[in-house]
C-alpha cells in the first residue's frame, strides 16, 4: 500500500515546519515567542482593555485555527500536533501574550482533549490572576441528538462563531457580552457534512479509515470520525437536500429571517463542486423564505486531503449580522469594512 | 529487600518508549475505527518525550521526580486526550513514590493504583465508558487485592494486575462508547477495542515487568 | 474502475450549475446578461474611460480565472468548458458589457484554443469599433526553454500577471501603458509547478492521465498536460530546491531586490503541505539575497482535485510592487489597501 | 444524377454526432496522454450541437444555411481548439456548396477540400505537426485526385480520401507535436497518436459514407 502523495519533509517535524512557513509568508499579521512555539499572536487586535479571543486546535485543519488570527477576529491561537488538541502551556502562553487586562475567552470545538487541555490552561492562568473562560463550539448537528446538543462537535461553524465573538471583543464589549455573544452565535449555528475519502497523518502516511470509492459517509467529522451513515455516493443536490433538510428541521427559521451560508470543502474537494452545491443551498433557503446575508465558499475547516464538504447556516439577527460584517484582516482571511 | 531504583525507573521508560514506538501503526490503525487515527502517534511520541526527560535529570533526581519529569514530558509533546490523562497519572505516581532514591519493589503495585486514580480524576470517567480506564482500573483493584493478602509473590500479583487490564481492555470491544470522540458514534463503536484501552494495557505491562525486574536484581 | 469521488450532478451541467452558484453567493460582485450567460461581469469597476481588462478560459482553475473579477482587477471574465478555451461570443459580450470607450486588454494563458477563440472575438469587436488587445501569459518555465519564451504556457502566474495589469487600468492608465504594464508583469513573472496526481473531468469521471502512486510529474501544466519528468516522489525541500534553482537561475534577480512569492496548490494539496514548501521557498531567497514584498499561499489556480503545487515568483521593482499592492475587491480575492 | 440534398446533410450530421458520442472516451484517453483528456468531450458536444443547429432549420435552408448553422452550434458548444477550427471548416464548406437545396454527388469531395483549407487557413498548420491537418490534409489532396480524373467512381473516391485520412492519422503517432497543447511535450509526445487527427479521420469517414449514399439515393 503506497503511502498517501503528500509535499512534506519528516512526518514528526510537519506542524512545526509548517508554523516557520506561515510566520514567514504573514509577517505582518502573525508572531510568536521563542519560548512559545505553538502560541501564534497577532500584531494587530491585542490591545489594554480589550477581551483577548484565543482559539486553537490540533492541526490540519488549515486555515482553522491560526489563519483566523488577527484585527478584527482571534486575537491568539493555541497550536497541537495533527489532529491533538495543544498542551496547556501553549494555550496559556497565547493567552498571557494576548490578554489586555479585560479577560480571557478560550473558544475551540468540543472534544475531550481540547477540554482536558485548555481547563489546565485556565488551572495556570489562573495562577497568575488572569480570567479565562470557555465557550465551546457544538455546530455539528449530526454528532448527537438535539436534545443533547452540548455533547455535540465543533466542525466548520467555528468559522463564524469565532468572527462573531471576535467581533464583539474588538468592539471593546466587557467579558460577559463576549461570552455571551459566543454562546449566541454558536447556539445558531448548525453544521453537517459528508465524507467522499479518507486522510492521512503526516507520520503515517496511511489512509486513516477505509471508506471505499464509490461511498460517502453523511455526518463525518472533521477528524475522519466516523459520521451516522455510510451509503452510495449520490448526486450533488440530493447530499444538499439531505443535509439542509436536517440543517432546517432544526433552525427552524421563519420565512423572512436572514442567515450566512459556509459550503466548505473537507480539503480536496474544489470550488467548482463546492459552488455546485451552493446553488441547491441558495434555492433551498429562497424556498423556505430566508435571505442570504453573507456566503463563504472555500476551504475554511479542513482535515488536511480529505474529499468532502460540510454546510454551515447561521440564523442571524440584527446583531450577529454586525458582527459578522465586522471588517477583520487576519493571515488566511481577510474582510473589508464595505461589506 | 529488592528496590525499585531511580535507574531501574529510567530503564522502564526507556522500554516503554521503546514498545509505544513498535505500536504505533497498530495503535492508529485501532484509533482509525473509532476515532482519528492519531493515538498511536501520540503514545509514541508521548513516551519518547517522557523517556527523555527522565533520562535527563540528575543521578540526585528522586523518584519522584523522575515521575513529575515525565508528566511534563508527555504532556507537552502530545496533549490530545491521552496528554493531561498521563501528565496526571504520572503526578499521581510521584506523589506515591515519594522524593525517594528507591522504593521496596513491594510498594510497586500502588504505583499503578496512582496512576489509575490520576487518569479518573482528570478524565472523570468510570469503568464502562470505553476508555483507557476500563484496563487502568481492572489492573488497580487488582493492585489493591495484592498489597493485602502478603503470600501471593510480587511477581505472581504484577503478573495479576497486566491480565486484568488486558482483560479490561478487550472487554471494550463490547462497550458502546459515552465518553470522549467515539462517544458520537452511538452503537457504531461496538464491536472495536478502545485504542487507549489497548495502549493501557502494554504500559501497564511494561511498568509492571520493570517492577518485577527490579525484584530480582534487589 | 470506480469513477473518481465528485459532489456533482450531471456532468455536462457542472460548469453552468457552478455559474448559478457563484452568482448566487456573490451578488455584490459579479452579473451576468441573459443573453451571455458564459460572460461573468464585475459590478464595480467598469466605468467610462477605464480600459477594460478581460480575462478568461476554461473552467477547472477556480478561483481562476473568475474569482479576480471585481474592483481593482479584472472588469469581466469569458468562461469556457472545462480545460476549453471560451468561444469567441461569451469573450466579445464580456468585453462590450465591461468596456468604458478606452479600449479592451484581452489577458488569458497562452494556449491554441485560446489565441483562436480571442482572435475571432477580436475580430467580432473590431466590427463594432471596439479596440481589443491581447497579451498571453508565459510564465511556466518547464513548458519551453528561455529562448523559446512566447511559446510557454500561462499557468498559476497569472494570479500576479493580471493583478498588475487590473491595477493599471483602475489606476486610469490608457491602453498602451495597461498593455506595457502586462506584458512587463509577465516577463518577470515565472512559474514550475509539479504534480502528484491526475485529475477527471466532471464528464467522465476518469483520471485524464496515469500517474502512478509514489510518483511525480515535475513541470506539469494546470491541465494535466505532461511536464518534464517524472519519478519518484521526493521531499518537499528536495522538490521546492528543483524548482527554486530552475526560477532562480532563469530570474537571475540581484541580491537587495523584491520579489512576490505565490506557493500555489493543484486542488487537494492543502495548506499545510504549502507552507512547509514556502519555509523553503523563504530560505532560498534570503540565501539569494531577495526580500519578499508579498506572499500568496493557497489553491488559486488549480486543477479542479489534482493534487500537486507550484511555485511563482514576480521579479518586482517599484511600479510592479505599487500595482501588485493596490487594493482589490473581487468575488474569490480581496486585498486591503493597508498591504 | 445523384445529388447531395438538404435532407441528406441532415441525416449526415445526426450520424456524426452519434458516432463522436460513441467515441467520445477513447478521444478523451487519447487527448490525455499528449493533452488535456477534454477532446472526445469537445467532439461529443460540438457536434451534438451541430446536428441540433441544422435539424432545427426550416426546410427552406440551403446546404450553406445548414454549414453555417453547424459552424455557428459547434463554435458556441465547444470553444477550445477544436471549436474554431471546425466552425471555420463548416463555414468554408458552406461557401463551397454555395446557397443550394442540393448538390451533385460528384462536387461533394470539394467539401472535404473546403474544410480542409479552413482548418489550415485558421489554425495555421501545415503537414507534420502532429495536428488535425496530418487526416484532413491527406484526405484533401486525394479529393482533389479524384475530381480530376473522372473515372474513379465516386465510391471509390470517397473511400480512398477515407484511407488517406487513417493513414495519416496513423502517421502522427511518429510525429513529434510542435503546435497546439502537445507541442510543449518535445519527445514525449512519440509513440502517441494527435486525438485531433484520429477524430478527423472518424469526421471525414462519416461525411464520405454519406456522400456515397447520397449517390444511391440519387
Ligand atoms: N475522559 C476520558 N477519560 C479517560 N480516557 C479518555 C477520555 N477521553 C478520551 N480518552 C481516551 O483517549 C483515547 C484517545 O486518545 P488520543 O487518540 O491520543 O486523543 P484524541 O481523542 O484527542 O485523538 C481514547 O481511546 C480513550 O481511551
Ligand atoms: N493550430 C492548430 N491547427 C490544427 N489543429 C490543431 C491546432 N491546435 C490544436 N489542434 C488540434 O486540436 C486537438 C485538441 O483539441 P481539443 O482537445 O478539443 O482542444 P484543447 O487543445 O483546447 O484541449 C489536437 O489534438 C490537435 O489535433
Ligand atoms: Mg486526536
Ligand atoms: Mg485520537
Ligand atoms: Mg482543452
Ligand atoms: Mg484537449
Amino acid at each position: 500500500m503506497t503511502p498517501t502523495q503528500k509535499i512534506i519533509n519528516d512526518g514528526n517535524a510537519a506542524v512545526d515546519e509548517m508554523l516557520v512557513g506561515i510566520l514567514a509568508a504573514h509577517p505582518r499579521h502573525l508572531t510568536r515567542s521563542l519560548a512559545a512555539p505553538r502560541a501564534i499572536i497577532a500584531r494587530e487586535g491585542p490591545r489594554p482593555g480589550k477581551v483577548a479571543l484565543v482559539i486553537g486546535g490540533g492541526s490540519g485543519h488549515e486555515p482553522t485555527f491560526l489563519g483566523f488570527v488577527g484585527k478584527g477576529l482571534a486575537d491568539a491561537a493555541a497550536i497541537g500536533n495533527v489532529f491533538a488538541s495543544p498542551p496547556p502551556q501553549p494555550a496559556a502562553d497565547a493567552a498571557m501574550s494576548a490578554h489586555g487586562g479585560a479577560g480571557v475567552l478560550f473558544m475551540y470545538g468540543n472534544y475531550a482533549g481540547d477540554v482536558m487541555n485548555f481547563d489546565m490552561a485556565t488551572e495556570l492562568l489562573a495562577m497568575d490572576g488572569i480570567e479565562a473562560r470557555t465557550v465551546l463550539t457544538t455546530d455539528d448537528i449530526a454528532s448527537a441528538p438535539k436534545d443533547r446538543r452540548s455533547e455535540r462537535r465543533g466542525v466548520a461553524g467555528n468559522v463564524f462563531i469565532f468572527k462573531a465573538a471576535g467581533a464583539a471583543a474588538d468592539l471593546m464589549m466587557p467579558l460577559d457580552e463576549v461570552e455571551r455573544v459566543a454562546r449566541r452565535a454558536n447556539d445558531r449555528t448548525y453544521t453537517m457534512g459528508v465524507a467522499l475519502s479518507a486522510c492521512s497523518l503526516p507520520q503515517t502516511r496511511r489512509p486513516n479509515f477505509d471508506l471505499p470509492a464509490g461511498e460517502m459517509e453523511i455526518g463525518m467529522g472533521i477528524h475522519g470520525e466516523p459520521g451516522i451513515r455510510r451509503e452510495a455516493l449520490r448526486g450533488a443536490n440530493s447530499i444538499v437536500d439531505e443535509i439542509m433538510d436536517a440543517i432546517l428541521g432544526e433552525m427552524n427559521a421563519p420565512a423572512g429571517d436572514t442567515v450566512a451560508v459556509l459550503v466548505n470543502s473537507l480539503g480536496s474537494t474544489p470550488l467548482m463542486e463546492l459552488y455546485i452545491m451552493f446553488a441547491r443551498v441558495a434555492e433551498r433557503l429562497d424556498a423556505a423564505g430566508l435571505k442570504i446575508h453573507a456566503s463563504l465558499v472555500g476551504p475554511y475547516c479542513t482535515s488536511m486531503e480529505m474529499a468532502g464538504a460540510s454546510i454551515t447556516i447561521m440564523h442571524l439577527d440584527d446583531e450577529l449580522t454586525r458582527l459578522i460584517d465586522h471588517p477583520c484582516d487576519c493571515a488566511m482571511f481577510q474582510q473589508g469594512a464595505n461589506k | 529487600m529488592s528496590l525499585l531504583t531511580t535507574a531501574g525507573l529510567v530503564e522502564i521508560f526507556v522500554r516503554l518508549a521503546q514498545r509505544m514506538k513498535d505500536e504505533r501503526d497498530e495503535l492508529c490503525r485501532l484509533d482509525g475505527i473509532i476515532g482519528d487515527a492519531d493515538h498511536g502517534i501520540a503514545m509514541e511520541q508521548g513516551t519518547a518525550a517522557a523517556a527523555a526527560a527522565v533520562a535527563a535529570l540528575p543521578d540526585t533526581a528522586t523518584l519522584a521526580d523522575q515521575f513529575n519529569a515525565a508528566a511534563k514530558g508527555f504532556l507537552n509533546a502530545v496533549g490530545a486526550s491521552s496528554g493531561p490523562l498521563y501528565a496526571t497519572a504520572f503526578m499521581s505516581a510521584a506523589k506515591m513514590a515519594g522524593p525517594r532514591g528507591a522504593m521496596p519493589a513491594t510498594e510497586t503495585p500502588t504505583l499503578i493504583k496512582a496512576m489509575a486514580d490520576g487518569i479518573a480524576r482528570r478524565g472523570k470517567a468510570v469503568p464502562g465508558q470505553k476508555t483507557m480506564i476500563d484496563a487502568w482500573d481492572p489492573a488497580a483493584r487488582m493492585a489493591e487485592t495484592f498489597s493485602e493478602q502478603a503470600e501471593t509473590s510480587l511477581a505472581a500479583g504484577l503478573a495479576a494486575m497486566v491480565e486484568a487490564a488486558k482483560a479490561g481492555a478487550d472487554g471494550t470491544a463490547r462497550m458502546v462508547a459515552t465518553l470522549g470522540r467515539a462517544a458520537r458514534l452511538g452503537d457504531r463503536s461496538l464491536g472495536h477495542p478502545d485504542p487507549g484501552a489497548v495502549s493501557a494495557t502494554m504500559m501497564i505491562a511494561v511498568f509492571c515487568e520493570g517492577f518485577a525486574k527490579a525484584e530480582n536484581a534487589g
